[in-house]
This record gives C-alpha cells, structure tokens and sequence, in this order.
C-alpha cells in the first residue's frame, strides 16, 4: 500500500491509499461529525454531516466515503460546513417527533450530542409532528419511529454483520420506514435472530432494549466492530 | 450477416416501395385519439378502391404536431392531414386519384417543420418503427458495420470526442470523454446502459424516440458497446411506457434474428446483447447510481461518487451509461462523419437537441433544432405563440431541476452554457409554455411537490428539506407566510442545493430559486406583514 | 437497501414448487421466475409480472417471490414499496389516472382531479366504498402534446376537462 | 445602579424550570442587589408590566391565554429568553400535535373524558377557560425569542451562567453541554 500525502485542515498528514478522510482525520486526532457512519459496516454518505470542502472541488463531499489522495486539501470545519451541520440536524428535528426529555437515551444519544456540539440551540424549522407507531411487540427489543432518523445502521448491521436481512427501508422520501420482514410486527418475525445488534448500532432511542432504564441504554459500539474484525481479519482483541 | 446481406435487405425494401405512401401517425400521442382505427379504415379504403398496388399505408412514428392528431402524410403529394377520424379515410383514398379530400389540412412547409432539423428525427415519421428493414433502407446499421470492420475501438472515441456530442440527458458532459474513461477502465466485464427513464414531468423526446425508431437506439448502443469494450447492454424504460417497451422487444428480437445484435455480430467477434429493464415508477432512477441500484433489482437510491460508474458501475463493472438522444445520435456521427456533426450547432454545443413542446402554446409536439437557436424561434415562429392570443410569461426548461427563462429572455440561444447562465438547464428537453394566467409561485411549488415526493429518503437534506421547502411554498400561496418564512426558503435552498447527496435534491430548489429571481414581486406580494415585534435593542447589553 | 452488502447466502428456502392455494397464477409466476433463471437482480421483473398476474401485490405473493429468488422479505417489501408503480392494495373495478405531469398541470388537470375527488368524496390514491373507481395521478405519461390527459382503464384519452372525465366515471358508476 | 428589570413566566409547562430557577441558591441572594422582580409566578403582580429588560419564558404557547400574553410580553419586554425545552421545542405539551393537528377535541376528549376517573367532563367556560391553539408551539414560532436556553429543565447552572452573562453587561452565549436539550 502506498502512502498519501495530505493536509486537513492545514495539517500534514499520511495516509494509507484506500483509506476515506474520515479515518485518517480520526488517526490524526480531527474530529468530524458523523451520523449514519458506524465503525464495522459499510458507509453510504447519507446523513451528510461529514461533508468535507476540497480545494478545486466545487461540490461538498461525504468524508466517510471519499478516498485520500496525494496531495489533497481538505477543510472540515469551515464556517459554511458549520452552518450546513446545523440546518442538517434542524431538519431532523423537526422531521419526526424527537422528544429528549422522555426518550430512552436522553444523555447517551448521538443526536442530541450532536445538536449541541454542533451549537444547534433551536429549531428554526416549523416541527411536521407527524404520527409514527411504536412496535413493542417484541420480547426483548422495542422500536419507537417517532425518533427514527433513517441512517440505515439498523439495516446495515443486520445484512452485513448479523446477516439475516431481517431489517430494511420501506416507502421512500419523508414516508421511509425502518420495517421488519414483509412489515409486520417484529414481535412476528421470523427471520429475526434477536441478536440485538440493531439495537446497540441505533444512534438514537427508536430501537432500544426492554426494560431498561435510560442510564442503561448506553450502547456497545465495540461489539459490532469486534464481531467484524473476528469474522473478516480473524482477530479477537476484544 | 455480412455487408452485402444488409445492402440486399435495403435493396429489396426499396424496390417493393409503392408509388404512393400514406404515412399514418401510430406514436402514443395519436394513438390516444385513435390513429389504430384511422389506420385500419384507410386500408381497408385502398382495398376497396383496388389500389394495393399503387398505395402503401404504413405505420409510422411520430411526426412531431402532436396537438393536430391523429397526423396522415401523403408522399410524395406532400400532403399533411390533420386530425384525421376514421370515418375520413375514404375521402382521403378518394383523393389520390384526384380532387381534394374533405379533411382538415395543415401546412407541411410551415415554420414547425421548416426550421427544424433531424438527426436523431430524422427516421420518426417516415420509418415504420416495427420493421426493422423499413430501419435498414434508411441506412440503418450501416454505421456499425462501419465502426466494425474499418475502425479500432479507440477511433470510435476518438471520433465521438472530435463530435463535441454531450450528453443529451440534461447535464451536458462531453460523450467522446465519458466513453473514453469506461474505454480505459480496467475490467473484464463492462456494461452499456442506455436510461430511457424519461422522468420530468412534461418531457416525452426519448418515449417518441422509442416509439418512433428504436432501432436507431439499438445502434448508437452497439457502436459504444465495441468503442468501450462492453459485450451487455441494458435499456432501462419507464413502466409508463408500454408501446415504447413493446416495440423495443420486437426490435430487439429483429436485430438478433438478423445477426445485428447478439454472438458475432457482421461476422466479427463482436458480442453484444441487450436486455431491457422496465422501471417501475421513480424519477429519482433517472440518476446514474440510482438507476443502477434498480437494474439490480433493488430500491433505486442513489450512492454518492466517487467512485463514478466509469470506474465501477452495474455489478461493481465499469458501466457507460448515456440517455436515448445520446445513443440515438451516434449512428448518424459515424454515417456522416464527426466534422459534419461539429458543424452544426454553437462552440460548445454540437449537432441539435430535440424539444418537447407543450405548455400554453399553439403547437405542441416535438421538435428538434440546432443548437444555439434563439428560444423566441422555438416559441414564437415554430410554437405560433400563446394560444388565443395570449401572452407567453415565462418558458420552462429542465423539468424540477430546471428554472423558468422570463419573456424578456427569450432572444437567449439554446445551448448548455447560455441557460445554465439563466439558473435554468437544458435538461432533457421539456420545454413548458407559460402564459399570464400562470402563477409563479404555485409552479415553484408544484416543482417542489414533485421532488418531495420522489425524494428516495436516503439523505437528509432532500428528504427533510423538500419538506420544509414544500411547507413554506404552500404558506405563501395560503397568504400565511412573512419575509422570515422567505428568508428561510431561501436558505434551505442553498443548503439543500449544495449538501444533498445526488442531482434530484442538488436541483430540486431550481425552480424555486430561477422564480425568485424573475418573479419575485410574485411572492412578496403574497407575504404578510411580520408581527413578531423583534426586540428593540437585541443585540444590545441589557446592563443599564 | 444493500448497497454495497455482499449478497446474502441464505439458508435454503423451504418454499413449495407451487402455492398451497391451488391458485394458478402461482404457478405462472413461478415459471416466469425460472425462465429469469430466479436471478435475484430480476426482483423488479418478477414484481411487475406478479402485479399484471394478481392485480395488486398482496403479503401472501410477496413472500412466495422472496422465497423462490432466496431473497430475505424485507428486501422484497423495501423494493414493492420504493416504486410507485406497484400497488400493495387491491384497486377498483375502474381505475381512472389523472396525468399530474407539468404540461397536464399548467392546462387544468389539478381542475379535472380536484372535481373527481369531489364528485366521488375520495382522494386521489384511493377506491370509492363501492370498490368500483380508483382514482390515481400519474407524475408525467409523456402524453404532454395531447395535455391535459387521462388514462380510463389503461386507454390514454387526450384532452379531458372536469365535465368529460366526469362524464366517463359515470358511466362506470351507473354499470 | 438601576436595577435590571427581570420578569419570569409560565406558559404551558410543569414549572420545572422555574423549580430550577429556584435551585440558584445563594446566587439569588447575590444578585438581589442587581435585579429587580417585576412579573414571575412566584410574585404576587397581576398584569405584565411595562419596560422589562430580560424575561425568562419557561413553557409552550398552547392556548389563546399564552398567545396573547407572549405577544404582550414581546411588546413590554427587550430581551426574551426561552427558557427550557417546553419553550424552546414544545417538548411534551407538543406531544399531543401529532394526535390530530387542529383537532383539539379530541385531545380534550381523551384527557377528560376517557381517562377521567370521576366526573367526565370537558370543561367548556368562555372567558374562564383559555381555548386551546389548533397546535402547541414553540415560543420562537409566535414571536422573536433573543436567547435560548435548552434542558428540561435547564440546571440551575446552565441558568446562572445565562443570567451571570447577562448582568456582566455580555451577550449572553451558551455552548456546548449548556446547550444540551433533554
């Protein structure tokens, strides 16, 4: 593997070739904000909160699916790519109904970390309230659409890790919706191995476990990225 | 099949030509005012009159005055009959033999004929699209047996680059270049995709194309096929379309038993074969990553580039992908030579586009011209202007990616730069007539109504922010909105402009934004006065 | 979904060679899945030849799709739903599409679907109580030179105004 | 000096935040010097007056009560503050919007007639009983709103830097953890 030359964010970096900006800013210490981005699957570039402006480039790009390349100037944290990270998280919130003070990770949700490190104070857009169910029929797991966000991780996990598909999108545009099998209940699942991989990957309350508390609804991401590294590269570190 | 066989296949066609050809309209447009019937009546008409000898009645494609139909040409009387009924056709078969039919007639050296020029027309019309020798003795598939035997694979890109053709899908990228990458991009397997999944609302060039001579599309897919090194193609056609996809598979089916499609084609070692894919209903397909994801069978979202399908496309191949117009201007590039396409249209848009004409205008139909003509031709000359004496307010190019070009900028050339430069594209080539009666700012939100809906839902900003955009319209237009709901449309539109992930969010706040521009009195007049009372001294230290 | 996921090895599905219904149509669709070599990127195929077969796309069809192209349901449902063209519901014994495209649009047919949704007291999208007309819109039939158009039970009719449509929908109604 | 004029209001909430307020402790004894009380909940001043500096609004805007107090809190007032997450997002007493926009009714219907334990019935009194608005909002969807101050409730920390900011003769800016809701 060759090595690249780059600067992020006037820093000086190497990286590996077919490595995405998004690693090699983490290797480098810079943080960019993420979303639909989960260590262990795949990345789809879809919450665009990584989006990343690249001199000679006139398009903002996802930093989690573009590759380093020698010689590349990329700023993550320019006063524009601030404001857009705002209105991006504005618009979820007032896509669904995001409600902190009652949801289950109130305190371990990535979203609400993410309004407020990204200094989201209000929400300028007028809220769409719309109707979403909550499947509780589940034995052990619970999914609330309400405070769905749509990054797919869910989905992802469980074709790409679990393997089972039992999780995918239905509809499309502001009607997705995270289904079970053929939309049923996912109390009636057949194909799900309740491996529970769905809910640690969830960024937010909409998948959560029964029964616990919302100090315990803390998620483990290490798992997922511990299960890829035994099954792809053979290797348990845990 | 070698040369000579195709030379024999046109000979023979020729010969068995009748003095006389009533060309009769069987496009989807006179079709729906029954041109069938029209048809079977003016056969049925020359039976009685004992003239199968003398007269051939042939189904043809479109013949672009689509408002008149069902259309019934007389060659070589040069006749042109206007909505025909099937009861006309008597009077019209009387007439051969002298004197005048009772029926509607229209001028075939009108302005809407005259200043038009065919390339990728040039067969619609005259060709009947389910004969695929009808196709063969206007020289069909002569310019891939051509590129066959006479040229590398590298001197076909590099003609189509000399060409200056652009990709007719809207965007405008030079074709010869996007060939060439798929050319050099590694790979044992490679695709060509040609998308017929005309979606803009008020579009409907490549659905005539098809309908009207689809073998035409079959050729141009064949000759990039070879130039890339591709031996699969897909065509991947609106489910909206039947007739289209109809004679498609008939025309795929000719090809092949003639050996112009499939193993060993003009006895070369040439393999290509072409499957067709019917969309099913999603205009967001229309984007390369997108359409792809549905030729695979799956939910058409769109995936961000890089990569570029180029380099890895359809099954993670490198996949040449073009639109109908595209392919469907290649065989004549290679027919008539790369310097004579160059010569015709502006510097930097080559050869001509074809235009979907509707909207408040006189003539509605299809039209193709060269590049660079100015839009008051089109509308004005060709379209005979609004109807009923009305007066023409805006015209409407590029669909919901598009803008609305104001009247006053109708002198405008059409080419890819000099609209790009209005905030409007060249688009595919819907081009809707607006009149005075129209609103501006309900055609701004029916635009954004149709990306809200056909949104895929994959990235926030266009599933959220078509939303919120949408919201904010329908408050104008209620009258409930103040300039802050404005201000903060217009700062969605930027935003979703630049951050979403493909072509539908990055262009569906054009319209928006292109009306805001020319028209925006339309709003403000609309906009309430703002009661929130703003703090006197907000800014201000509150300290006294 | 599934992007870029590997494709999913399955366990083999235990679907019976023909459905337990007796219904033929099963059958058709199964064959018709053969003859595509039960390629799973033929998923869109099969769907469309599925709703011609059974009308609308209904759970007991869907899952016996997904089994034959060793396909996990949700990927099925996801796709049935994605594309506008299938229908999950069964339509009436008329349908009747109103052309929603621009050209339609600036000529009046917001005027020809706003009287149909008052006259039958249904929305588009849906079937009257009688389960005799569903009234739909169409994005854009391409028609846009005959505008405003209507497709009554698959016949394009070109210049339609509230009164004809109308008058069309009555005769059904009165069948 | 002239003392800072400062009002605290209770909209559709359930007063935490004016609990939280409470919470301030000594820095209330602190600053009592600085400030002066001119309308809250827990003072007894029946009209709004006019000429307030800062107003810390605690709840949503739900009835036709808030609505028309908000208005004339933005009229008598240069600096609003929103203050926790009801008058910031609507929070909880937004939940019943999404049960039926503009369907009052039946909220009605559901909090006193089905889950009504004794007595079923909605209280219906004009002039007494504040009609409830079609939907519950957000205090900057009525009215321009200077400073937000998100939590539910807010800490009495996050409010006393606010409040500290304010009386240091600063623009009052709030970031970080500060700005977490929830």
């Amino acid at each position: 593997m060759a090595a690249k030359t780059l600067t992020i964010d006037g820093k000086q970096i190497t990286a590996e070739e077919g490595e995405t900006i998004l690693q090699a800013a983490t290797e480098a210490g810079i943080k960019i904000p993420t979303l639909c981005h989960l260590e262990g699957v795949y990345d789809i570039g879809a919450c665009r909160l990584c989006l990343v402006e690249v001199t000679g480039t006139p398009k903002l790009l996802p930093a989690c699916t573009l590759k380093v390349a020698e010689g590349m100037e990329v700023s993550t944290d320019t006063e524009r790519l601030r404001k857009y990270r705002r209105m991006t998280l504005e618009l979820l919130f007032a896509e669904r109904n995001h409600v902190c003070a009652v949801c289950v990770a109130n305190g371990h949700c990535e979203l609400q970390t993410l309004a407020y490190s990204q200094g989201m104070e209000h929400v300028r857009y007028e809220y769409t309230f719309p109707k979403w169910n909550v499947d509780n029929t589940h034995r052990l797991f619970g999914m609330d659409h309400n405070r769905c966000i749509l990054c797919t991780r869910c989905v992802r996990v469980c074709w790409h890790i679990e393997g089972a598909g039992t999780k995918n999108v239905s509809g499309r545009g502001g009607k997705s919706k995270i289904i079970t099998d053929l939309n049923q209940e996912w109390g009636d699942s057949e194909s799900c191995t309740e491996c529970g991989k769905c809910v640690m990957s969830c960024p937010t309350g909409a998948l959560f476990q029964k029964g616990s508390t919302v100090g315990e609804s803390e998620r483990d991401r290490n798992k997922l990225e511990f299960i890829v590294n035994a099954r792809e590269k053979k290797q348990w570190n845990a | 099949m070698i040369l000579n066989d195709l030379i024999a296949v046109k000979e023979k066609e020729l010969a068995s030509q009748k003095k006389i050809v009533l060309r009769c309209c069987m496009a989807a447009g006179c079709i729906s005012s029954d041109s069938k019937g029209v048809k079977e009546q003016l056969e049925i008409a020359v039976t009685e009159a004992g003239m199968q000898d003398e007269v051939e009645v042939r189904g043809v494609g479109c013949m672009k005055l689509c408002c008149e139909g069902p259309l019934v040409a007389v060659d070589p009387k040069n006749e042109l009959y206007v909505k025909v009924t099937a009861e006309n056709a008597p009077s019209i078969i009387a007439s051969l033999k002298g004197g005048k039919a009772n029926v509607e007639q229209t001028d075939p050296d009108a302005a809407f004929f005259k200043k038009q020029l065919s390339i990728v027309l040039a067969n619609s019309g005259i060709v009947n699209p389910e004969r695929i020798e009808s196709y063969i003795a206007a020289d069909g598939y002569l310019a891939l047996h051509e590129v066959l035997n006479e040229m590398s694979p590298k001197e076909v890109v590099e003609a189509m680059t000399k060409s200056g053709l652009r990709g007719r899908g809207g965007a405008g990228f030079p074709t010869g270049l996007k060939w060439g990458t798929v050319a050099k991009s590694p790979g044992a397997k490679k695709y060509v995709i040609c998308n017929a999944d005309e979606g803009d609302p008020g579009a409907f060039m490549d659905r005539s194309v098809l309908e009207s001579d689809p073998h035409s599309v079959l050729e141009g897919m064949a000759i990039a096929a070879y130039a890339v090194g591709a031996d699969q193609g897909y065509l991947y056609v609106r489910a909206e379309y039947p007739l289209a996809i109809a004679r498609l598979h008939l025309a795929i089916k000719q090809a092949k038993s003639l050996g112009l499609l499939g193993a060993g084609i003009f006895d070369s070692p040439f393999n290509f074969n072409v499957e067709i894919r019917i969309g099913a209903g999603a205009f967001v397909c229309g984007e390369e990553t997108a359409l792809m994801m549905s030729v695979e069978g799956k939910r058409g979202t769109p995936r961000p580039r890089p990569p570029f399908p180029a380099e890895s496309g359809l099954f993670g191949c490198p996949t040449l992908l073009n639109n109908v117009e595209t392919f469907a201007n290649v065989p004549a590039i290679y027919r008539n030579g790369a310097e004579w396409f160059a010569g015709i249209g502006t510097e930097k848009s080559k050869g001509t586009k074809v235009f979907a004409l509707a909207g408040k205008i006189k003539n509605t139909g299809l039209i193709e011209v060269p590049m660079g003509t100015p839009l008051r031709t089109i509308v004005e000359e060709m379209g005979g202007g609004a109807p009923d004496g009305g007066k023409i307010k805006a015209v409407q190019t590029g669909g919901p990616s598009g803008g609305c070009i104001p009247s006053q900028h109708l002198d405008t050339p059409v080419d890819y730069e000099s609209l790009g430069k209005l905030g409007s594209i060249m688009g595919s080539g819907g081009m809707i007539v607006m009149d005075e009666g129209t609103r501006m700012v309900d055609v701004a939100r029916f635009f954004m109504e149709f990306c809200m809906d056909e949104s895929c839902g994959k990235c926030i900003p266009c599933r959220a922010g078509t939303v919120q955009m949408h919201n904010i319209l329908d408050k104008i237009l209620k009258r409930k909105a103040t300039g802050r709901d404005l201000a903060k449309l217009e700062e969605l539109c930027d935003m979703v402009r630049n951050t979403s992930l493909c072509g539908l969010g990055q262009t569906a706040p054009n319209p928006t934004m292109s009306t805001l521009r020319f028209f925006r009195n339309e709003y403000e007049e609309l906009l309430q006065p703002d009661t929130f009372g703003a703090g006197a001294t907000h800014s201000q230290p509150v300290t006294k | 979904m599934g992007n870029t996921a590997p494709e999913l090895k399955q366990p083999p599905a235990k679907a019976p060679a023909s459905h337990p219904s007796g219904d033929k149509r099963f059958k058709i669709l199964e064959v018709h899945m053969k003859k595509l070599q039960f390629k799973q990127d033929a998923l869109i195929e099969v769907l469309h030849k599925a709703q011609e077969l059974f009308g609308y796309l209904e759970d007991d069809v869907l899952l016996f799709v997904a089994h034959h192209l060793k396909l996990p349901p949700s990927r099925v449902y996801g796709v049935a739903t994605f594309y506008h063209f299938f229908m999950l519901k069964p339509q009436g014994q008329h349908t009747c599409v109103v052309c929603m495209g621009t050209a339609c649009y600036v000529k009046g047919a917001d005027k020809v679907v706003e009287a149909v949704q008052n006259e039958l007291k249904i929305k588009a999208g849906e079937t009257t109580a009688d389960n005799k007309v569903s009234l739909l819109t169409a994005r854009c039939i391409g028609a846009c030179g005959i505008a405003p158009a209507v497709v009554y039970d698959g016949t394009v009719t070109p210049r339609q105004t509230p009164e004809s449509t109308m008058e069309q929908i009555n005769k059904w109604v009165k069948s | 000096m002239e003392r800072i004029k400062i009002a605290t209001v209770w909209l559709g909430g359930c007063a935490g935040c004016h609990m939280s307020f409470l919470d301030l402790d000594e820095f209330l004894v602190d600053i009592a010097d600085k400030i002066q009380v001119v309308y809250s909940p827990i003072a007894d001043v029946k009209e709004y007056p006019e000429g307030v500096d800062v107003c810390l609004i605690e709840g949503a805007v739900c009835n036709e009560d808030n609505l028309e107090l908000i208005h004339k809190i933005r009229a008598r007032t240069k600096v609003l503050v929103s203050f926790g997450d009801c008058a910031v997002t609507a929070n909880v007493p937004a939940m019943r919007n999404q049960f039926g926009l503009g369907n009052t009714e039946s909220v009605l219907q559901r909090a006193y007639i089905e889950n009504a334990q004794y007595n079923p019935v909605i209280p219906k009194a004009d002039g007494i009983v504040p009609k409830l608005l079609d939907r519950v909002l957000p205090v900057h969807e009525t009215v321009q709103v200077e400073y937000y101050m998100p939590g539910c409730p807010p800490p009495a920390e996050r409010i006393k830097a606010l409040l500290g900011q304010v009386l240091a003769g600063q623009t009052p800016k709030l970031e970080g953890t500060q700005l977490k809701f929830g």
